[in-house]
């Protein structure tokens, strides 16, 4: 770690502080702030698969998860402080359980990546059936696949009248994301994010230290769950409205590739690549000449040929090379490995 | 008696239709270890090809069993030269390199073809079973699929190509070794495999609608047929094949279809629970 | 009378028909230098995984310090205080030779005290000029000795090494059995080894697997001039 | 209250971008419309032709002088079949574009998605599909047929050239679900009999099982509200099982994509339905629309139900206007709760004020050869689904969608 601790976090405040004021001027405040939330969905498989080395193919899970517990306990509570609290923990509660069968029964690489689609493929296939009027939770209708519109959306904690709507939204989202940087940056500081990264490294190694490394996987893939859980009460919020297309395996993808073009092992790739393709395929909803599949299609596989480490490395190093700065370049097997966890 | 009879058909026609849409998966992840999530997108094409063939004319049968095949393998071999060349070894980039291949696909589809649903009606009629119809089609997806795994181990066993491939997919450094370039090896591999994709996707095609997305209903299913077979080619895929479609049959006549489906995800995570490196990993060990 | 730190009673490991590991007892007392030795499928590296709970034994029992340990994950014997190396190097390549260490220290000591007790060992290690190179630039040696260091550093009161002089120059040999001296002075120490060279100017009491089981157990001298010993292994080789 | 805060918090927003925007001037004069389609991905087959029901409508109102002396100017955004994108170009429009309507939605939940939205802030919303029923917003006009209007006629034209059995699959999601309700009430009305209804989410497409179990059952006749391309393949495996000449079939969604076509005649021939317009319509309104339709896309005949039913509504809303002589939103919606009506290709259309439903023609039909043969036309069926739960004369405020009990 080249910088100091107070560096990176200084750092972090002075930059993310000029983007939430410059952003404004450039993007709507209302596609900006799903920008964001997407940036928030994107560190938190960023973080599990590139500093805990857990391929996840079901990340989208914890998202719909997070927005269906917020839109569920809203209808339930109609104040919004409890269902975001809640939209964090289910999410981490439910990886936590997941994470445990799959990381105490050594499962790795291909096999947690199945498990974790056909997890993700259970949850949207239960959900887009709960149309009939069996599917109740409290007051909440499931509604299949029209999902849920008209929960209490969020509010100044106590007070249920004061929305927090429209720009305003925008700063708390982008502030939320600030603070899970920032919480995230600390961890991977921390012991606990030091000896994640040893884990990702050598699995059998850390365990022969003495460390006990199913337990350790299970925390970390809960965190990833309670942020990208976050980020979907977030995204509830900001749609109004939730569907089970938040759990689709469509979003699950999406979110590697954010991962896969802004790049891997880095805290900041994850955002811009989320951020950056999200944006792509809303300018690309506006004209109808080249279809919109085919160039999110091409985009992945020309990085994973050319530029497997993304974006945010390649930047880094242009920077680098720009300003004659040398610097120990980042060892290649480090990336590929973080890849292959 | 007549409802056993037609349950029995249906479960037979699960597992044959799951044992079609794994098989050129199975082939490339058997011999490669390369997880091609482009390969719904492969049985999609198959499909889109049997409808333009017949289209212009051509026999159906001949469309899907011949041309459909051959068509969907030489794309494959072009996406081999350009693509999952440059990545072996590295499993889990060949799979993102595919499955962004396979949103390629799905893109292309769309600009040619539209998102309109599109088919063929099948050749075959139905017949009757005491008081109930059968669809006569399903005895022909039994029957390919019957003969498609015969067909597989009788190439693996019985020729030349196939001694190489059983060594290939031992140790990939023993065909080299033994004087044969791997490239073509895979080469020859990815042929097969997207050439059975292609099949697949062709002898499903009259029984659905076809759209451009229609891959990503396959590829599921798929990847957890393998996977859960774990490494031996044939038994693999015929042992989980079986137990995923009985499963799923058995709660699909039971409660419904969604029933039977979410069954069968769960039969996977319990399945790849208990045995992380595939039925075959644990049960048949040695086998093909 | 030294206490016992490892024993099993009847360990037995079976791969489907072969009896890898047969009705193995094995005592091993604090402090005490031991190497475990036999040709090729002799059973060694079986009962160290058993031993190490890389394995679990199809019968038997592992005692450490007294406390049943049969079945337990490496980490779990691992947090008992056993340090243990594999066959293979088992680095973490990404990372730099201090991040190797500090990890393995800060398992069982708080952070400052952690940097503190890598920075002693890497000088103990003489890996100064190399401590911010990652382990995957470093030569085979290099990568074996930081090994060492990790266990080491941990403090360990037993110690289980599979093959640590394997691919080593006669140098870094010599370095690595000053290392394991040193260790010999807190911890018991096994060591599984096939060079004998390594093996006569370190050892003390040998154990000589043959087939799964226990050929003999007895003092390096002794052993190699026994007639049976050579027959199944030395005489081949010498 | 809180809408107050909104709104101010809104107003602020628009006004901040709207500065930055130089093209918002360019286009002052005209009469702003915004269009929200699926023009890309899974649901694009009806969307297209609702894109292109849109462009030919506007072109007829710029022919014919445009409306108050103004210009009709479109802002149409693709929301490539993903929901999220419904929320976020529903706020472009409302916020960026500050468009004076909206006509556009396909899936029931892309309008919920959209619907509070356009209500927030005061933006006219027109939704144009066929669907559940049971809206009840002051600020939405929906034209499209509603299961009572449609299914009251079917199903008794379908028992009686059936049997009183009836077997029911419909799709697994609210559509299906209170379709099937619908259904349900009509076969006991007309004295028959539901042996059995089983549902299916819409990425279900191996429909095997289903068929032996309706064997079982043996019923005289099928009504299949199945949606989407998955659900084509029952169409087709019914009639690869020879069950086409058994059983007789029924749907209240096929054939609004335009799926008959792409069906085989053997597959297709036989199949009941009802809706509001079929290209087969022999009237000189359909005659006329399917040439000019021909003639500003290239000779194309791909309209179906859905593009024609929002090309009503967009006539109607242009009737609205001249009626009410301003676009303010108030003034246009007391204007249509007069009771507007146009006449289209599907026959006359007419605002229900209480409900701002439709009540309109519904014509049976039979498919026969890919074409879906008119048998016989109910003239203004009255939305009364709708109307048993939504008064908005009497509760202006009324914000809900309700799911009417049978």
């Amino acid at each position: 770690m080249a910088r100091t601790a107070l560096q990176d976090v200084l750092l972090t405040l002075v930059v993310s502080a000029l983007l939430i004021w410059i952003m404004p001027m450039l993007i709507g405040t209302y596609t900006l702030t799903v920008l964001v939330i997407y940036g928030m969905l994107g560190l938190s498989l960023g973080l599990i698969w590139g500093f805990g080395g857990i391929l996840c193919f079901g990340q989208a899970a914890f998202f719909g998860l997070g927005a269906y517990t917020y839109a569920i306990a809203a209808i339930n509570i109609g104040e919004s402080t409890l269902p975001m609290l809640l939209a964090v923990l289910v999410p981490a509660i439910f990886a936590a359980l997941l994470g445990a069968m799959m990381f105490y029964g050594r499962l790795t690489d291909v096999y947690l990546g199945v498990i974790t689609l056909v997890v993700t493929l259970i949850l949207f296939k239960f959900v887009n059936s709960t149309a009939g009027p069996q599917y109740v939770i409290g007051k909440a209708r499931l509604g299949g696949f029209n999902g849920i519109p008209g929960f209490q959306t969020l509010n100044v904690p106590g007070d249920p009248g004061a929305y927090i709507w429209g720009d305003p939204y925008y700063y708390v989202c982008a502030v939320a994301l600030v603070i899970v940087f920032l919480l995230v940056t600390w961890l991977l500081r921390s012991s606990f994010g030091r000896i994640a990264l040893g884990i990702r490294e050598n699995e059998v190694r850390m365990g022969l230290m003495g460390y006990d490394v199913a337990a350790r996987k299970t925390v970390m893939f809960a965190i990833g769950a309670a942020i990208a859980g976050l980020a979907g009460a977030l995204f509830a919020n900001w749609g109004e409205i939730v569907t089970p297309s938040l759990f689709s395996l469509g979003q699950s993808a999406e979110i590697i590739i954010w991962c896969i073009v802004g790049g891997l092992g880095t805290r900041i790739g994850p955002i811009i690549g989320a951020a950056g393709l999200a944006y792509l395929k809303f300018l690309l909803g506006q004209q109808s000449l080249i279809d919109n599949t085919l160039i999110t299609g091409l985009i992945l596989v020309l990085f994973v040929l050319f530029l497997p480490k993304g974006l945010a490395p390649a930047i880094a190093a242009l920077f680098r090379a720009v300003f004659g700065r040398t610097r120990r370049k980042p060892d290649a097997r480090r990336m590929r490995r973080a890849r292959h966890g | 008696m007549d409802l056993t009879f037609v349950i029995i058909v249906e479960t037979l026609y699960a597992v044959a239709s799951l044992v079609l849409i794994s098989a050129g998966l199975a082939v490339v992840f058997g011999m490669m270890k390369v997880i091609n999530l482009a390969h719904g997108e492969f049985m999609m094409m198959g499909g889109y090809v049997t409808i333009t063939a017949v289209g212009l004319g051509v026999n159906v049968f001949v469309a899907m069993l011949v041309i459909a095949p051959l068509v969907v393998g030489l794309i494959g071999l072009v996406v081999e030269r350009l693509v999952i060349r440059h990545l072996y070894g590295r499993l889990v980039d060949t799979m993102l390199a595919t499955w962004g291949l396979s949103l390629v696909f799905i893109g292309l589809a769309t600009m040619i073809f539209g998102n309109t649903t599109t088919g063929i009606s099948t050749p075959i009629t139905g017949f009757a079973v005491g008081n109930y119809q059968i669809n006569g089609y399903n005895f022909f997806i039994i029957v390919v699929s019957i003969v498609l795994v015969i067909g597989i181990y009788a190439v693996l066993r019985g020729t030349r190509a196939g001694l190489i491939a059983r060594g290939a997919m031992q140790r990939s450094d023993m065909a080299a070794a033994l004087g044969y370039s791997p490239d073509r090896i895979y080469m020859a591999t990815f042929f097969c495999g997207s050439a059975l994709s292609g099949l697949a996707g062709a002898v499903l095609a009259p029984l659905v609608g076809l759209v451009p997305t229609s891959g990503g209903a396959y590829i599921a299913k798929a990847f957890i047929t393998v996977i859960a077979g774990g490494p031996a080619l044939i038994a693999g895929l015929v042992s989980s094949a079986t137990s995923f479609g009985v499963v799923s049959q058995v709660f699909t006549f039971a409660i419904s279809p969604v029933f039977g489906e979410v069954a069968l995800l769960v039969l996977a995570v319990i399945l790849l629970r208990a045995m992380p490196q595939g039925i075959t990993g644990r049960l048949f060990k040695g086998k093909l | 009378m030294a206490e016992t730190v490892l024993e099993t009673q009847g360990l037995t490991m079976r791969f489907g028909g072969v009896t890898a590991s047969d009705n193995v007892n094995f005592k091993l007392k604090a402090r005490e230098l031991r190497c475990l030795i036999g040709p090729n499928g002799a059973g060694k590296s079986t009962f160290f995984k058993c031993v190490t709970g890389l394995l679990t034994p199809t019968e038997g029992h592992v005692f450490m310090r007294g406390q049943e340990v049969t079945g337990w994950h490496p980490h779990q014997i691992a947090s008992l205080g056993v340090g243990i190396k594999t066959q293979t190097p088992n680095v973490l390549d990404a990372l730099s030779v201090r991040e190797n260490i500090w990890l393995a220290a800060r398992r069982f000591h708080p952070v400052s005290e952690a940097r503190d007790r890598s920075d002693e060992m890497i000088d103990r290690l003489a890996l100064g000029s190399i401590a911010r190179s990652s382990l995957g630039q470093l030569a085979h040696g290099e990568r074996q000795r930081v090994e060492l260091g990790l266990v080491a550093v941990a403090d360990p009161w037993l110690v289980l090494l599979d093959e640590p002089a394997a691919g080593m120059s006669a140098q870094d040999v010599e370095r690595m059995t000053a290392i394991i001296h040193d260790l010999t002075k807190t911890a018991a120490v096994v060591i599984v080894e096939h060079d004998m060279q390594f093996i006569r100017s370190i050892a003390d009491t040998v154990t000589v697997f043959h087939q799964g089981a226990v050929l003999m157990e007895d003092h390096v001298d002794r052993v190699m001039s026994d007639a049976q010993v050579r027959a199944v292994y030395l005489g081949k080789k010498t | 209250m809180s809408l107050n805060r909104r709104e101010l918090l809104g107003g602020a927003a628009a006004l901040t971008t709207a500065g930055l925007l130089p093209r918002v001037a360019f286009a002052a004069d005209a009469i702003k419309l915004g269009s929200i389609l699926d023009k890309s991905g899974p649901f694009d087959a009806y969307g297209k032709p609702m894109d292109m029901a849109t462009r030919l409508a506007v072109a007829e109102i710029n022919e014919a002088g445009g409306l108050l002396g103004r210009e009709v100017e479109i802002f149409a955004y693709d929301t490539q079949s993903d929901m999220a994108l419904y929320s976020q170009y529903g706020q472009q429009l409302t916020r960026q574009d500050k468009v004076d309507v909206v006509h556009g939605g396909i899936l029931s939940a892309s309008r919920e998605a959209i619907r509070q939205t356009m209500r927030k802030s005061k933006t006219l919303y027109f939704y144009n599909v066929l669907y559940e029923g049971g809206v009840c917003d002051r600020n939405i006009f929906i034209n499209g047929v509603t299961p009572a209007q449609q299914v009251e006629a079917l199903v008794p034209y379908a028992m009686n050239n059936s049997g009183k059995k009836v077997y029911i699959l419909a799709a697994d999601y609210n559509y299906g679900q209170i379709t099937a309700r619908w259904i349900e009430k009509f076969v006991r009305d007309n004295g028959g009999e539901v042996v059995g209804t089983d549902f299916f989410p819409l990425d279900v497409s191996d429909f095997g099982s289903t068929i032996a179990k309706v064997q079982t059952a043996a019923p005289d006749l099928v009504i299949a509200p199945l949606v989407g391309g998955a659900h084509l393949s029952f169409f087709r495996q019914w009639a690869a099982a020879g069950m086409k000449d058994k059983i007789a079939l029924a749907s209240t969604t096929l054939g609004v994509g335009n799926e008959h076509k792409v069906l085989t005649p053997e597959e297709g021939n036989g199949i009941m339905c009802a809706y509001n317009y079929s290209q087969e319509l022999d009237t000189p309104e359909n005659a006329a629309f399917k040439e000019r339709w021909a003639a500003m896309f290239d000779g194309d005949q791909s309209m179906h139900e859905i593009a024609v039913s929002h090309y009503h509504g967009l006539h109607t809303w242009a009737e609205g206007v001249r009626t009410a002589g301003t676009i303010d939103r108030d003034a246009v919606i007391e204007a249509l709760e007069t009771g507007i009506s146009i006449t289209g290709p599907g026959g006359k259309v007419t605002v229900d004020p209480k409900t701002h439903h439709a009540v309109l023609d519904v014509h049976l039909m039979e498919m026969r050869d890919q074409k879906m043969n008119v048998i016989e036309t109910l003239p203004q069926r009255q939305p009364i689904d709708t109307q048993a739960v939504c008064d908005l004369s009497a509760n202006p405020d009324d914000n809900t969608q309700y799911e009417i009990e049978i």
